[in-house]
């Protein structure tokens, strides 16, 4: 599988190879008409001869070379005119009125319209088919550009750099350039592809340079006699054009597939009973580790029923994927030991279905990511299995009016989608909630609020909660105990309680 | 040094700053209090001059040489992710036409007493920590000489041990340049110690100023307690608890 | 925002009307010369020209050419085709339907295919199915479109035989059953709706696929997962829904490229629709006729383009008052 | 994913089975008892004299389906039609017709001779579409009823065929009131006295439905429809029996064809030629040693076989008349392939080739109108003695107006009708008719001309031929133009559907190499 993705480069290479020095060691003229008609493949004929005679495996070199020549040179200064194009117009607004205006027009004009006209009357040259398709293969990736550079301009390190009196020349060559380089990329790719396919489709209905023999010329020459069809004689005339182009078009077009991470394989789990954990929830000797690198190591603990604990730990000890892996969110392949509900295993194939929003809730770090931005609130409420009794007691128990039922997350400020988050976790009454750093985003008024909230309520359901934190204040403040995760590993804090 | 006198603005019909007034002295340590959505960056920008006030002036009273600086909320974004950091640090130095090797030598002594190790040089921001790039960052900042540093949030995305340490590197860099720091936060508890004075910003009003000591123990305006007392809820429950 | 919209179409809108009128008339030959190059035709005496010209109303200044451009434009009067000597109008209308209902129905299909495989490919994201799936469409994209149209030609057409080789309907139909007409007009269109539908269903496909994975990704999915939503109503109403949505822009723009992509299939399988009477027309110099067709191509693009910018707003609750899509503008 | 894959192929099926019994039932809508033969040729307009389409003979073909004209020919050459005999004044300028009587139009009123003074006098006023020259035509005058006397402003010796045989008789109590013939699309315009009415015709998709004339007056309508059918490729749907006839230039392809049941009916005589038109004011060009020179180093034999993939092929007749023309004069001069002659030319005209074998003071361009693997061939014959050829491709509207422009040096181009009446040199070359055809750069030749102008006079056909050998003579000498091969015509056809086809004699009219002949449908002998 991973020999699979070299395999387009190499492809392309070939192609390369053969366009540039080919066309030197082939047998014939591509032009030559001496052999007769139609032959059959042979040694002298490795793909036998058209039907004036012409050598097709010297055409289809020839052709590789015209092929090539055409996507490169077109996508070449397609690129250059997306990059300058874009950049001007991204970054100074009035060349972007302009440059946008004519790109709109060009893009409503169909490009075939377009082509087939100038074609027409110009002859379909190869240096004229160049600079048509590069003046017309701009604007939809100069508005990506385009679109790039107006959030770059708006990026910090850029309005650094302009502070330190940089200019616009600089600017956008220094900081800006680099980063459209996977765009080139693509566009490069795709132009390149697509100006082959324009290519052989023009001369394929007879636009194109007589000059030069392509594969599009060496289908429309075939085309033109169909009979060729009613005998074997198609299959070296019609396929090899056809074949190449097709594997020239698709290698370019997986030239852009990235490599995919390998395969998670499911590994068959093994459960067994915690000791001891029959109730409450349990962490059982977790290790995870994510490519190699260890996140937590040999971690255990237990959060017993109606007890607030705090996991703590500065940013990036991990406690976010602690959060993730007790609520069975990892893979299982990035960890081992095991995480149990009242005894149910978080490995269990079907612990989703049965436990989620029934015995454990989340509360989500961001409340207004959490919330679908195309639902109203009623609907996210409603379906995790509520009446709308319920959804309108429970949010009026975090007292939001029941209006915000019909409301659409961008109408509700991020206090109110916090509270609706949590009148979310609370409504079907379960045994364990996590909550991920809910906290985190808030200013100190909203957080205090949002964090009595919170207290208040698992005291009143009696619900246990693992609370995960940076702000040691409020950890402190709230829990039964706090753990703490350093190193890798978790250590249980001393407190004292009042 | 700096004067911000009745300034308003507004973006559409929406009035974000209210009749702002306040400057900021010589060798100063302000910090700007506020909520999200109180005004607080519209202010910085105003005084970066990246956008225009509709009302009020701001004004150097002294002469001012190598102008301010902006430190950026998000470290991760401040800096060019296909640049190393030595190339970054070094951007502004080049581009005031420094020689390379006195520019190099500056950035190092600037480490050293950020007690950053010089192998980070060498190293994109993907591969530094939060509170690395937010250092370097200040140091970035500093390499310009400015006579007013604004920090804007500087550590909003930081956890409060990071915070700490940041927080005093500035102090220490304060005195040792001899310029103002304006420090924008909604974390009290962070700048008790460093701050010689705090504004309060809400809702694009400066409700409260003073020495730092007078407003935190003593606040008039009613916010200002509202918001003093959010910012300690937990500080002084944890108190209670914590041996 | 409508104000926009409308102002900014407009614009490019007169802009089309302009070079509509003068692009035909800068390329080199006219619909007299075009006649005489003919290998076949008649030798035309010089009485015989000059009654066309004078009949074609081509001995006009180019100021009244233009004035009676504009004024049929007004009136959706293009004139009378050259070549086929009948109102241009009329002549639209005869070969629209049949370029509509090719594209709309491969629209439909290539839409619902793309969307559906798009979907299941996003949601099957890493695993096999999804890869193999994804290799075929990206191979289908590489083709180019006469190939796709001629190979299936060949195989349907011409050695098995199961569709005719090209037209839209079997001349001088024998039956009088309604029935029996719309049987033969599927029976000829189908390879054309089946070329054109695999030429674009790749794109929709992809497309999808990427919005797919990408709206996956997203915090709200995961939290709707954490909620224990049952996986149909995650798939259509979570993700389908955000995913949709630059899907439905994208889609209303590529509208036009579907339309051209017609005039291979049409010359392909001798399909009458309006692709050939463009080619036709482009090469007989038919002023008239080009007017109208391209008034028609340039008009249909615009009103899906306007419309797409109109709709997206109604479509997505966060944009209101079309921020968004003013600021793409 | 393979469920996904079966169940497309599964709907694929379904739609296939779905669709396919009616592709039976459309084959066998002739099963009806009724005589159809259906022909493949693509849209020819709406078939009225003004409307129908002039992008090839197909109009003209299908018009002469409904109208008839005085004369017409066959496989004998130029018979009687709505004329039964005609006679000739002395002074070659007043023929007088006689014509059937009892003929009707098809809504059943009698054609008379005020239809056929009325049909020229209109032509003269409204320009027949095809090449009809009206301005030879004095005046027309009734003399009875079945007898009309056609006044010539100038000898035209062609008359007969040119003229008499071309132009319809269209009924004048139609046409009479019809201002704008161009835009009368009525179906009274389609109202003739020829062997077919028109029952159907799909502008769209240009299929026509002929239905006989049951009362035709010059004899029995042997088929009962003929139906033509608009198809992008003949030979294939033939073969898949979408039509019972259909024509093909390519030889390979028609003996394929032939070997797979069908046969074949070779135009004779051929009648076409593919042809270089030299720009005779181009600097080097105008020479006419430099245009042998290129004659000679043509392999004009090797370029007709590979491109009809016939060895037995017409070498291109440096007198443009085809060989197996009556016409034609066998003693004119051949330039056999000889490189070394062309050779000997060049470097007498001072081209000197250089180091690599290219005659560097000379390049030259051949403009063709579509993709030509002629111009591709005379690229490597020319590249063989030195000459570095360039093909620009172009459309035929920018073609001929770059001919008429005199914007080109050499062009390639192909025309029909050349086994008709020999009329047409003095047309190509005399600069007067539109003739961009022949190029703007008239053909100069005072001798020539006058010899053009004399065979319009001579009536006997043994003189007209002496001064047609003459013009050969100097269009073989002077090489205005070169005529590379003339290409046959092949016409495949089912021949259990209909087997009457045959060749007309000179072509049909003015020397169309077609087999649809509406003679052929008609039982007149």
């Amino acid at each position: 599988m991973q020999k699979i993705y070299k395999l387009p480069a190499i492809i392309i290479v070939l192609f390369l190879i053969v366009a540039f020095i080919g066309p030197a060691f082939v047998p014939y003229d591509p032009f030559s008409y001496d052999a007769a008609a139609y032959l059959e493949p042979s040694a002298e004929h490795w793909l036998g001869t058209s039907q004036l005679g012409q050598d097709i495996f010297s055409q289809l070199i020839y052709g590789t070379r015209t092929s090539l020549l055409i996507g490169i040179s077109i996508a070449a200064c397609s690129t250059f005119l997306v990059v300058v194009l874009g950049l001007l117009a991204g970054y100074f607004s009035l060349a972007d009125k302009v440059i946008n205006g004519v790109a709109n027009i060009l893009l409503v004009l169909p490009d075939l319209l377009l082509i087939l006209l100038i074609v027409a009357f110009t002859g379909g040259g190869i240096e004229q088919l160049i600079i048509i398709l590069s003046l017309l293969s701009w604007p939809a990736y100069m508005r990506i550009v385009r679109s790039v550079v107006l959030t770059l301009k708006e990026r910090d390190f850029v309005k650094a750099s302009q502070s330190f009196g940089g200019n616009h020349f600089y600017i956008l060559r220094a900081h800006i350039l680099p980063h459209l380089r996977p765009i080139v990329k693509t566009k490069f790719i795709l132009t390149c592809k697509s100006a082959i396919l324009t290519e052989a489709g023009l001369a394929f209905l007879g636009l194109g340079d007589p000059n030069v023999v392509s594969w599009g010329s060496m289908l429309n020459v075939a085309f033109s006699q169909p009979t060729i069809f009613l005998d074997s004689s198609w299959v070296w005339i019609v396929l090899p054009p056809v074949i190449l182009l097709a594997v020239l078009t698709l290698s370019l077009t997986f030239l852009l597939e990235e490599k995919q991470p390998s395969k998670v394989r499911m590994k068959k789990v093994e459960i067994h009973p915690i000791q001891g954990a029959e109730k409450d929830l349990s962490v059982h000797q977790v290790n995870i580790s994510f490519d190699k690198k260890a996140i937590v190591n040999d971690v255990s603990f237990q959060v017993k029923r109606g007890e607030i604990v705090s996991l703590i730990g500065p940013s990036g000890s991990g406690k976010t994927t602690m959060a993730r892996a007790m609520y069975g969110l990892l893979p299982a392949g990035v960890w081992s030991g095991d995480i149990q509900y009242d005894g149910h295993s978080v490995k269990n194939q079907d612990f989703a279905n049965r436990h989620y929003w029934k015995t454990c809730a989340f509360i989500y770090q961001d409340a207004r990511s959490a919330f679908n931005p195309l639902l109203k609130l009623k609907e996210q409420f409603l379906e995790v299995g509520v009446t709308m009794e319920q959804a309108i007691q429970a949010v009026e128990e975090v007292s939001l009016s029941k209006d915000i039922l019909d409301k659409f997350p961008h109408e509700c400020s991020g206090g109110m989608l916090s509270r609706a988050l949590i009148a979310l976790a609370f409504i079907n009454k379960p045994d364990f909630i996590i909550a991920d750093e809910p906290t985190s985003a808030l200013d100190p008024i909203l957080k205090k609020e949002i964090v009595q909230l919170l207290v208040e309520k698992v005291r009143a359901y009696n619900v246990s909660l693992l609370f995960i934190t940076h702000d040691l204040d409020v950890a402190y403040a709230i829990s039964d105990r706090v753990l703490s995760i350093e190193n890798q590993h978790v250590e249980e804090e001393k407190l004292c309680h009042a | 040094m700096l004067e911000v006198r009745n300034l308003c603005k507004s973006f559409g019909n929406h009035l974000v700053l209210k009749d702002v007034s306040f400057d900021i002295r010589n060798e100063e340590f302000v910090c700007l209090l506020g909520e999200s959505g109180s005004g607080k960056s519209t202010i910085a920008e105003l005084l970066m001059g990246l956008n225009k006030p509709t009302q009020g002036e701001i004004s150097w009273t002294s002469d001012k040489k190598n102008g301010m600086q902006y430190i950026y909320q998000n470290p991760d974004r401040s800096f060019n992710p296909f640049w190393t950091m030595k190339q970054s640090l070094m951007e502004p130095l080049l581009l005031k036409k420094h020689p390379k090797k006195d520019a190099l030598e500056k950035i190092t002594a600037m480490m050293d007493k950020a007690g950053l190790p010089l192998e980070l040089l060498k190293k994109k921001p993907s591969q530094c920590s939060g509170g690395q790039k937010q250092r370097m960052g200040i140091i970035r900042a500093l390499l310009c000489n400015p006579s007013l540093l604004i920090a804007d949030e500087i550590t909003s995305a930081l956890d409060p041990q990071t915070e700490q340490m940041i927080i005093h590197f500035l102090k220490e860099l304060q005195s040792s340049y001899q310029m103002s720091v304006l420090y924008i936060t909604h974390r009290i508890q962070a700048i008790e110690d460093v701050a010689d004075r705090v504004l309060i910003l809400e809702n694009g009003c400066i409700v409260e100023s003073g020495q730092t000591k007078e407003v935190l123990q003593k606040p008039k305006h009613p916010y200002t307690k509202r918001l003093l007392d959010a910012c300690l809820y937990f500080e002084k429950r944890k108190k209670k608890k914590v041996v | 925002m409508i104000k926009k919209v409308v102002s900014l179409y407009g614009f490019v809108f007169v802009l089309l009307i302009l070079l509509n009128f003068f692009l035909p008339r800068l390329m080199p030959g006219g619909p007299i010369e075009y006649l005489e190059g003919l290998d076949s035709g008649p030798v035309l005496t010089e009485e015989q020209k000059q009654m066309m010209k004078e009949y074609y109303q081509l001995d006009d200044s180019l100021g009244e050419q233009f004035l009676n451009y504009i004024q049929g434009m007004l009136t959706f009067d293009f004139g009378n085709s050259f070549i086929h000597k009948q109102p241009v109008t009329e002549l639209v209308f005869d070969h629209l339907p049949y370029t509509l209902w090719i594209v709309g129905i491969s629209t439909v299909f290539s839409l619902a295919l793309g969307i559906l495989l798009g979907l299941w490919s996003g949601w099957f994201h890493h695993k096999h199915g999804d890869r193999r799936l994804m290799l075929t469409m990206m191979a289908l994209g590489a083709l180019p479109e006469f190939l796709v149209g001629m190979i299936l030609l060949l195989i349907f057409s011409v050695y098995l035989g199961y569709f005719p080789m090209s037209g839209a309907s079997t001349p001088f139909l024998n039956t009088d059953s309604w029935w029996g007409v719309m049987v033969d007009s599927i029976h000829h269109a189908t390879l054309p709706i089946i070329s054109l539908t695999i030429i674009s269903v790749s794109s929709t496909y992809l497309l999808v696929r990427n919005e797919t994975i990408q709206v996956i990704a997203s915090p709200f999915i995961e939290f709707a997962r954490m909620k224990g939503i049952k996986h149909n109503r995650l798939l259509y109403r979570h993700i389908f829904k955000n995913a949709l949505l630059p899907i439905f822009t994208l889609m209303m723009i590529r509208i036009g490229a579907l339309f051209t992509g017609a005039i291979f299939i049409e010359a392909l399988f001798s399909y009458p629709g309006i692709g050939k009477l463009l080619k036709e027309a482009v090469l007989s110099r038919d002023y008239p006729l080009m007017h109208g067709l391209f008034f028609v191509f340039s008009a249909l693009i615009l009103f899906f383009n306007a419309l797409a910018d109109y709709l997206y707003p109604k479509l997505d609750p966060r944009v209101k008052g079309g921020t968004k899509v003013a600021k793409d503008l | 994913m393979k469920k996904v894959l079966y169940l497309l192929l599964a709907a694929v099926m379904v739609l296939t089975a779905a669709c396919s019994p009616s592709s039976e039932n459309a084959t066998s809508t002739d099963s009806s008892g009724k005589k159809v033969v259906r022909i493949g040729w693509q849209n020819s307009g709406f078939p009225s004299p003004f409307t129908f389409d002039t992008q090839g003979p197909g109009g003209f073909l299908r018009n002469s389906f409904l109208f008839d004209t005085l004369t017409w020919k066959d496989d004998t050459g130029v018979i009687p039609w709505l004329a039964t005999s005609w006679e000739v004044s002395s002074n070659n300028l007043e023929y007088t017709f006689t014509l059937v009587k009892d003929v009707k139009f098809h809504d059943g009123k009698p054609l008379t001779a005020d239809d056929v003074v009325f049909s020229y006098d209109y032509f003269k006023k409204h320009s027949f579409q095809w090449n009809v020259d009206m301005t030879k035509v004095a005046s027309v005058q009734k003399v009875s009823d079945t007898q009309v006397k056609i006044t010539l402003a100038e000898p035209y010796a062609p008359f007969i065929t040119e003229i008499a045989g071309k132009l319809p008789i269209i009924p004048k109590h139609i046409w009479s009131s019809v201002e704008k013939p161009l835009e009368y699309k009525d179906n009274k315009a389609l109202i003739g006295s020829g062997p077919f009415t028109l029952k159907n015709y799909d502008s769209t998709t240009g299929n026509y439905q002929f239905a006989k004339n049951e009362n035709y007056f010059k004899g029995k309508v042997t088929v009962d429809e003929v139906q033509y059918i608009a198809v992008e490729n003949r030979m294939l749907s033939l073969q898949n029996n979408e039509i019972d006839g259909g024509m093909t230039f390519n030889y390979t392809e028609a003996k394929k064809v032939e070997s797979l049941g069908y046969k074949n009916l070779k135009s004779k005589p051929t009648g076409s030629a593919v042809r270089v038109v030299f720009n005779l004011n181009h600097e080097q060009l105008k020479d006419k040693r430099l245009r042998q020179a290129i004659a000679y180093a043509l392999d004009r034999a090797a370029i007709a076989e590979k491109i009809t993939g016939n060895s037995e092929v017409m070498v291109g007749s440096a007198g443009v008349i085809p060989p197996d023309s009556d016409w034609y004069n066998a003693n004119v001069k051949k330039y056999d392939y000889n490189v070394d002659q062309a050779n000997k030319i060049l470097d007498e005209l001072g081209y000197t080739k250089n180091a690599n074998g290219i005659r560097d003071g000379l390049k030259l361009s051949v403009t063709v109108n579509a993709t030509s693997q002629e111009a591709e061939l005379m690229k490597s014959m020319l590249a063989k003695v030195g000459i570095d050829l360039k093909i620009q491709t172009v459309d035929a509207a920018t073609f001929s107006s770059a001919m008429a422009e005199g914007n080109f040096d050499m062009t390639i181009t192909g025309h029909i009708g050349l086994s008709g009446d020999p009329d047409f040199l003095r047309l190509w070359f005399s600069g007067k008719a539109g003739n961009s055809l022949a190029g703007k750069g008239v053909f100069n030749n005072e001798k020539f001309q006058e010899l053009a102008n004399q065979q319009l006079t001579k009536l006997d056909e043994k003189e007209r031929k002496e001064v047609i050998n003459q013009m050969q003579d100097i269009l073989a000498e002077e090489l205005p133009t070169l005529v590379l091969y003339h290409r046959p015509f092949y016409y495949l056809y089912n021949a259990k559907v209909f087997d009457g086809w045959f060749n007309t004699a000179g072509g049909i009219a003015d020397g169309i190499p077609l087999t649809d002949n509406k003679a052929a449908f008609v039982d007149y002998k």
